[in-house]
């Protein structure tokens, strides 16, 4: 945190100045162990097998939060009888399909609900559990329960059993870290967690990028919810997020599966109809705010197509296009690879470096009809035809290359105005301040003016396709001497507007499904209450309360704190009066507090829905998790996810030792991209050492926005990589000579750190080293270097298609890599050897 | 200038009459040193922003002069960041204003082995010509059972973190419109 | 010892020969003005007149080694700017500024022999301010962080004013008949005696921060100094002894040691320049003193506090050098860390 | 020029967590060239030291105890000494005192005489290569005497400089130096208090050899681990000795001239 978020990192030291203990847990010891209290080095790839053992040491002692466990999370809710664990069956849950690689998750419902008829396939190529990034998955509200925690099928039981082996003694046999160090942190966490004190859990891409990515964060949450620390202040599962409007990307996201508000694409098979659609969305029998999204759904459609949007035409549902499959990016890529795909465009994004696999990238793109690359600065996914790797090893000629390039320049953030999702949810407004110089235009402009010209040359057309096009809303203001659209009227779209009248919607209770609301975004619909711009509030901090709700506007309706029904006891008292954050107050009769109660304001804590009630009327008094389809925090996930219903130690698809834990080696769900261009080496002597990447505080991701700028570029001038003293001696390296790494996939060099930050672990009864590499390299900037990301294949976590690039395995030698022809064969030779090529 | 006041003026002659006898202080300063002020107190406008690097969200001020961004600094009244940046942050001036940043269109033509120049005009126009050949090409309209697919394959898009909400927003509504699906972005990566 | 990574801390000065010219220009300008002084006094014309010629001369040339050295030459004239009394430079300045002039007139009259009285004047002006000129650069050097010279300021006056004696004498037995040259050569010896006392303090008395006086290329030069030094007395005294035969051999055995001790003049300078130019380089001779300072008033205070960290955070050697976990780490600090280098 | 508080810096590096926005707030600012691409290999400072164009530097050490690794950082910058030897030595005024007390090179004065470059005991001040004159942290002296801002103020005032602005820690603290030296004091105590035994103030005696630094430090180790001097002292505090010895010399050269035209015949 301190490494790539070093502003929010004031927060921690602050924490620690008043007493918070702070501990780190990273393969490599970096910046933020610097100031945490206790640092735990651990192996790359292995985080559930720890932090299981963190929930079979809570489990174990009886050490859970039980009153906030029992009323608010799904402990003693009962599973169905069919159900069973990895215990069972060696790393494998009940429903697995062997040939196709998937489960049929019917096994894990809860008792007395019908199984899931979904098609997981489809799920995992359309990486469907993303859409629960706003909302649980829909399941009917009721459950079977005990509220004894005593029957064996309760989730509760069912948890204990299934991390019963994530002994302190496994802990350190997968991990490598010594069993003290682990006891140390469990108990730490846990002494700092219960009715008077929280415990927060932060974490970052270095969870998400692996084969089992969610199921990581999946472990986190059920540690936080056994320890209460969910909806509470102080407490909290954080992503730190390394864009500034990453979060915004996938809530209005430009993400193939997405629509905005995490409504799903329409599946050609499964959402054939505008009705299965909206039956697929929500399940007609479910709990809480998620059972209104019929009304989310038809407000997006009126944005978009406006008046043509009618009831009697489904409201233009038709003109959505059909998913069929997986059309993620790494997919994309290989169909480009192949041939299939025409045009890309690269708005402010630069996967030559920045992507998994960047020679598969890098011949993609080769490999189209024309390329459009919009960019501050000419960033290597512009010059690949010229200067990249391929160039110099006789791959990539440019004269045979027929990809027609379009470079267009952008604007800076100063150069426009809008608003960035940060990683709390905040929607922040930025005001401009200058005009953009030359040609540089922002994406608003080139995506409006692009629309623009290609209605106007479609104006004339008769054919149905052109429909959508030609239907759609588009005429937004423009102004000044570029013909910018107005950004403020887009947000006030996003936020909704009642249709007859123009007028902004107060917030998404207020979307209708009968089409006489529009709405961009049901999740930030409020951004524009009142007409008024809520982003761009910026009532200074030291004039308002610490939680700040009047600076910028969070999602939704500007709370800051998800959840935080939670803070309080079931009986809407604070737990404790040093962690008081919303709570019931009897004599008005309403919800108040520091923040916008997550919660209907004035639902009584005692009330508790009639029989067969559904959506918001379902949610018991006492129910905090209202975008839940049973209002419970999730410690057991009956539906929704692609792996099982519980986290389970895997190795990752590339790891140098067989999985100490089951038999089962890596996620049997995984997406893979089995193909020749793409290998991977499960387990393998010739790649015996585990490497990481990451990034350096004075660098930016792909290196676009900050190896072209001379002061950040001084700081780290050069791409390097970090052994240790023990490994040094292994491969004879020395300080500041160079070395070069080796993967099934490339090989890349760099000048070597050798450094005590670094330290070889022992694992399985052997010693595993680890490498650290930084991925910000590429060939164009002021300071250039090998790319570290070259190194990755392509495999996935199969809930969201996020690719496993936080881990992998190489082989590491002195001296500069080949150069020219010589690389490719440098690296077949690694290849064979392994076995992964004949001949 | 008088000789008397180039007298006074003299470092010399103010140690003599002033308090700073040993030329260490307030004998010595220069008149531009006197007329020192900060540059963010003259600047003709400041906006109020954000950081564009990662999603701490830092709060900015961008400060122009004469047209042009003369600093960019912390905005103290953030809640989030209490005007603090991180070194890229910090970096941001330069990030706007780098001589390095590219300024213009630039056109590489098909096996070509350099950049050509291209009025923007132009570049969008061929842009939405490509994008409808390639869509045309590329069509699907149902799917071997007759149900809808709608949409093209033929087009990708990726897009990076940093773009605006109501970018995003217009991105998506304009492509989905198009049919084309394969719209992805950083956090997908 | 503890270092960064065996980084200097103190920065090498940044002057240029320029300064070390300058240093044995100003010396040699403010010898020849007194010689020149004394000959005047004295009656001795050509020597006289080879004084007045060499200081002009000598201070010219010392003037633009010193606007050559500055970083914006065009502000040469901000140095008039302040008068400061802590800040050797301003005082040599106005110092130079003076003498200037003085031997410029002096030397004028001498060439154009009008105004001779204003010439003597002129030239008396300039022998007052000449032992000043000759030792302020001492001063100069003295007066910095630099720790072979300031460490040295007891010495550096004496070696700097020795070296102008000699060098001024060297000219005047160059340049003056054998008949004027006594004074040259009496001249010669006194000076070259204090200066060789004064380099062997520098080198015997200073411990560690007079190991750069005696090693490396300042040693060589020091060295090489003294011999010529040696050999300018010996040609002095000899030049002086054979007078009354074979006057043209021993015209040039004066001629002779007046060059070496020309010859070691320029030397001395160059020698101390490059002394302490090697000191800033190593951080040992900022740091061992200082240490030992610390550790000294600790002792003098009775108990351990002072600047002494406590003993345990005391780190070995290589803890502060670079990170290493063991030995073997031991050896890539030893191979590669750019302080076990030898200073360039 | 009225005389304010005197202002300064306390660094904390018990808090540093070396992310260099001093570095590059510094440079944003006073607007100074870069100082080269170079991979150091010294962890992962590529700066190396304060010199003409890097005011705000941090150092990184890393050191293992027993097997624990401690990694130190520590953003160093000009001391602005109470006593400068760099101000005391500067021939044309270009150096200054301000009315902050604190030192400062006036760019339209200094003609790059260097003198300054080897007086510093700390080894900050530097010339500018190509630029001939010396640079060195000004500690924003047109921020400082800008008009205030609410928020960011410093007590004196105006803004506070570029490098305490951004750092996110507020390891970098500017302020009234007595109040400074007071906050110092505290977190030293609390520090022994915590255990942290190595803690120790660097700069903030008046009774040092400079009297006392404008810019002060808690460090976690020796000064020299951190390339600092351990026992600074202004050069220029000798400067009456040396004066006396110079004198000295000069009285001895001038008996020589006068003895070698008494002492003999011809």
């Amino acid at each position: 945190m301190a490494e790539c978020h070093p502003v929010g990192f004031q927060w921690v030291m602050e924490a620690k100045r008043r007493g918070a203990t702070v501990i780190h847990i990273d393969p490599r010891f970096t910046r933020t162990s610097a100031l945490a209290d206790t640092y735990v080095p651990i192996r790359a790839g292995t985080d559930i097998a720890f932090l299981g053992g963190v929930v079979n040491y809570i489990l174990g002692n009886e050490l859970d939060f039980r009153e906030y466990v029992l009323a608010y999370t799904n402990a003693a809710t009962i599973v169905d009888e069919s159900y069973q664990d990895t215990e069972d069956l060696d790393g494998l849950f009940s429903g697995f399909d062997p040939e196709k690689g998937v489960y049929d998750p019917g096994s894990w419902q809860y008792a007395g609900h019908a199984p899931d008829s979904g098609d997981t396939d489809a799920d995992r190529e359309t990486a469907r559990p993303l859409r629960h990034e706003s909302h649980g998955p829909p399941i009917p509200a009721g459950t079977e329960r005990d509220e004894t925690l005593r029957h064996p099928r309760c989730v509760y039981q069912i948890l204990k059993r299934h991390f019963a082996r994530y002994t302190p003694e496994m802990v350190e046999r997968v991990c490598g870290v010594p069993r003290e160090k682990f006891l140390e942190v469990c108990q730490a966490w846990t002494r700092n967690s219960g009715r008077e004190r929280t415990s927060a859990l932060v974490y970052s891409v270095g969870w998400t990028q692996h084969t089992v990515g969610v199921q990581y964060i999946r472990t986190g949450a059920i540690i936080q919810l056994l320890l209460g620390n969910v909806g509470r202040p102080g407490g909290g599962v954080l992503a730190l997020r390394g864009h500034a409007s990453i979060q915004g990307s996938t809530d209005i996201p430009t993400l193939f599966n997405l629509l905005p508000g995490y409504l799903p694409m329409p599946h050609h098979a499964q959402h054939a109809s505008f009705s299965d659609w909206v039956a697929a969305i929500r399940h007609p029998g479910q709990k809480g705010f998620w059972a209104d999204a019929r009304a989310y759904a038809v407000s997006l459609l009126k944005a978009y197509w406006g008046d043509a949007a009618t009831a009697e035409n489904d409201y233009c549902y038709g003109h959505l296009p059909r998913m069929t499959g997986d059309h993620g990016t790494y997919q994309t890529v290989l169909n480009m690879v192949d041939g299939k795909v025409k045009g890309y465009f690269l708005l402010g994004q630069n996967p030559a470096v920045g992507s998994a696999h960047g020679r598969a990238q890098r011949l993609g793109m080769a490999n189209l009809d024309w390329l459009v690359v919009r960019d501050l600065y000419l960033v290597e996914s512009a010059t690949f035809w010229k200067d990249g790797p391929e160039v110099a090893t006789g791959e990539l000629v440019p004269e045979e290359c027929r990809t027609e390039v379009f470079f267009l320049p952008a604007a800076s953030h100063v150069e426009k105005e809008g608003s960035f999702t940060q990683t709390q949810r905040l929607l922040q407004w930025r005001e401009k301040a200058v005009d953009p110089p030359g040609d540089c235009r922002s994406e608003l402009w080139f995506v409006y003016h692009l629309g623009r010209i290609i209605r106007q040359k479609l104006a004339a057309s008769t054919l149905p396709r052109d429909r959508a096009v030609l239907d759609l809303a588009w005429d937004y203001p423009v102004s000044g001497q570029h013909d910018e659209p107005s950004a403020t009227a887009v947000l006030r779209e996003i936020n909704g507007f009642e249709v007859a009248s123009g007028e902004p919607v107060s917030g998404y209770t207020a979307l209708k499904d009968d089409g006489s609301t529009a709405c961009g975004c049901w999740i930030y619909s409020g951004v524009f209450a009142g007409g008024v711009n809520q982003a761009a509030r910026r009532r200074p901090g030291a004039e308002q309360s610490w939680v700040a709700a009047e600076w910028g506007w969070a999602w939704p309706m500007n709370r800051r704190l998800l959840y935080n029904r939670a803070s309080a006891d079931p009986s809407g008292r604070p737990w404790s009066p040093r962690k008081a954050y919303v709570w019931w107050d009897a004599g008005k009769g309403r919800w108040t507090g520091h923040d916008v109660p997550d919660f209907e304001a004035d639902k009584d804590p005692s009330y508790r829905p009639p029989l067969g009630a559904t959506g918001v009327a379902a949610i018991a008094g006492d129910d905090p998790f209202v975008m839940q389809s049973d209002g419970k925090g999730w410690l057991y996930v009956p539906t929704g996810l692609i792996d099982g219903p519980l986290p389970t130690h895997y190795e990752p698809a590339e790891s140098p030792v067989a999985n100490p834990l089951y038999r089962q080696q890596s996620n049997p769900a995984r997406k893979t991209y089995p193909r020749p261009d793409n290998p991977l080496d499960p387990i393998s002597a010739v790649f015996p050492y585990v490497f990481t990447v990451s990034r350096l505080t004075e660098h930016h991701t792909a290196g676009g926005m900050s190896r072209h700028l001379e002061y950040l570029s001084e700081l780290q001038p050069e791409m390097f990589i970090e052994v240790s003293p023990e490994l040094a001696a292994e491969r004879g390296l020395s300080h500041l000579d160079w070395a070069h790494v080796v993967t099934a996939r490339a090989v890349v060099e760099a000048r070597v750190m050798v450094t005590d930050r670094l330290t070889p672990l022992r694992v399985a009864g052997r010693t595993i080293h680890q490498i650290w590499l930084p991925y910000h390299w590429g060939g164009a900037g002021l300071s250039v270097g090998d790319s570290a990301n070259d190194l990755f294949g392509i495999v996935l976590d199969p809930n969201v298609l996020i690719q496993e690039s936080k881990v992998g395995t190489c082989d590491l030698r002195p001296g500069r890599r080949p150069t020219g022809p010589e690389l490719r064969r440098y690296v077949d030779g690694y290849l064979r050897r392994a076995g992964l090529r004949k001949g | 200038m008088g000789v008397r006041s180039w007298i006074e003026g003299w470092p010399v002659y103010r140690q003599l009459a002033g308090d700073d006898p040993t030329g260490r202080g307030e004998a010595v300063r220069s008149p531009r040193t006197a007329a020192l002020t900060s540059r963010t107190e003259t600047a003709d406008s400041v906006a109020r922003s954000v950081c564009p690097y990662c999603a701490v969200g830092c709060g900015q001020r961008v400060y122009v002069s004469g047209g042009r961004v003369t600093q960019i600094e912390g905005d103290p009244d953030s809640p989030i960041s209490r005007g603090r940046l991180c070194p890229k942050g910090a970096a941001s001036k330069s990030l706007v204003t780098s001589p390095r940043r590219q300024r213009r269109v630039l056109y590489r033509r098909p096996y070509g082995t350099d950049w050509e120049e291209l009025d923007l005009a132009t570049a969008m126009d061929m842009i939405a010509d490509r994008v409808l050949a390639a869509r045309a090409q590329t069509w699907e309209d149902v799917d071997e059972q007759g149900r809808p697919l709608h949409r093209t394959l033929g087009i990708a898009s990726l897009g990076g973190a940093t773009l605006d909400n109501e970018e995003n927003y217009l991105i998506k509504k304009l492509f989905t419109a198009l049919g084309a699906l394969q719209i992805e972005n950083q956090a997908r990566i | 010892m503890k270092s960064y990574y065996g980084r200097q801390i103190v920065k090498t000065p940044v002057w240029r020969p320029d300064i070390p010219a300058y240093l044995f220009c100003g010396g040699l300008a403010a010898g020849s003005a007194l010689l020149a002084a004394g000959a005047d006094l004295t009656r001795r014309p050509a020597l006289r007149r080879s004084g007045r010629l060499t200081a002009l001369g000598a201070v010219a040339a010392g003037a633009a080694f010193l606007i050559h050295d500055l970083g914006r030459p065009a502000r040469f004239h901000h140095m008039l700017r302040v008068v400061k009394p802590t800040s050797p430079m301003s005082i040599g300045t106005w110092t130079l500024t003076a003498f200037g002039p003085a031997a410029g007139l002096a030397a004028a009259a001498e060439l154009t022999g009008v105004a001779p009285a204003a010439g003597r004047a002129a030239g008396l002006a300039a022998a007052g301010l000449a032992p000043a000129l000759a030792t302020y650069t001492a001063v100069l050097l003295a007066d910095t962080a630099v720790p072979s010279w300031h460490e040295a300021y007891p010495q550096l006056p004496f070696a700097f004013a020795g070296s102008a004696l000699a060098s001024a004498a060297g000219a005047g037995l160059l340049a003056a008949p054998t008949a004027e040259a006594g004074p040259a050569r009496r001249l010669a010896v006194a000076g070259a005696a204090m200066e060789l006392a004064a380099s062997h303090r520098l080198a015997s008395t200073l411990g560690l921060t007079g190991e750069p006086y005696r090693s490396g290329r300042a040693g060589a030069l020091l060295r090489a100094s003294q011999a010529l030094t040696a050999a300018g007395i010996a040609g002095a005294v000899l030049g002086g002894a054979r007078r009354d035969s074979r006057r043209r051999r021993a015209r040039l055995v004066s001629a002779l040691s007046g060059a070496a001790l020309l010859a070691a003049g320029a030397l001395t300078r160059f020698g101390i320049f490059a002394a302490g130019v090697a000191s800033t380089k190593d951080p040992r001779y900022t740091v061992v003193p200082q240490r030992a300072r610390l550790e000294q008033s600790a002792a003098d205070a009775g108990g351990g506090a002072g600047g002494r960290a406590p003993a345990g955070s005391a780190d070995d050697e290589r803890g502060a050098v670079g990170p290493g976990r063991d030995q073997l780490a031991d050896d890539r600090v030893a191979r590669d860390l750019p302080g076990d280098e030898e200073p360039a | 020029m009225s005389v304010a508080e005197r202002m300064g810096f306390f660094t904390d590096t018990s808090i540093c967590i070396g992310c260099k926005a001093c570095e590059v707030a510094c440079k944003e600012w006073n607007a100074i060239p870069t100082d080269g691409l170079d991979l150091l290999g010294m962890s992962f400072d590529n700066t190396g030291q304060l010199d003409a164009n890097t005011w705000r530097h941090v150092a990184f050490v890393e050191q293992t105890h027993d097997g624990d690794l401690r990694w130190l950082m520590s953003s160093d910058v000009c001391k602005h000494c109470t006593h400068a030897a760099c101000l005391d030595v500067c021939p044309t005024g270009s150096l200054f005192r301000t009315e902050f007390g604190t030192v400062v090179v006036q760019e339209d004065i200094c003609n790059g005489c260097g003198y300054c470059v080897p007086a510093c005991p700390y080894g900050v001040i530097d010339q500018r290569q190509g630029d001939g004159r010396a640079w060195k942290c000004t500690m924003c002296y047109d921020r400082i005497r800008a008009g205030g801002d609410g928020g960011r103020a410093g007590s004196g005032g105006g803004l506070m400089p570029a490098c305490a602005t951004a750092c996110p820690t507020e390891s970098i603290q500017y302020g009234p130096l007595d109040e400074l030296r007071d906050r110092a004091a505290r977190r030293l105590e609390q520090l022994h208090g915590e255990g942290v035994a190595q803690a120790r103030l660097y700069g903030h005696d008046p009774a040092d050899g400079v009297g006392g630094d404008g810019a002060f430090f808690l460090l976690l180790d020796d000064p020299e681990v951190y390339g600092l001097p351990p026992d600074p002292v202004v050069t220029t505090r000798d400067l009456p000795a040396m004066w006396r010895r110079a004198g000295l010399a000069a009285l001895a050269m001038a008996a020589a001239v006068v003895a070698s035209f008494v002492g003999g015949s011809s």
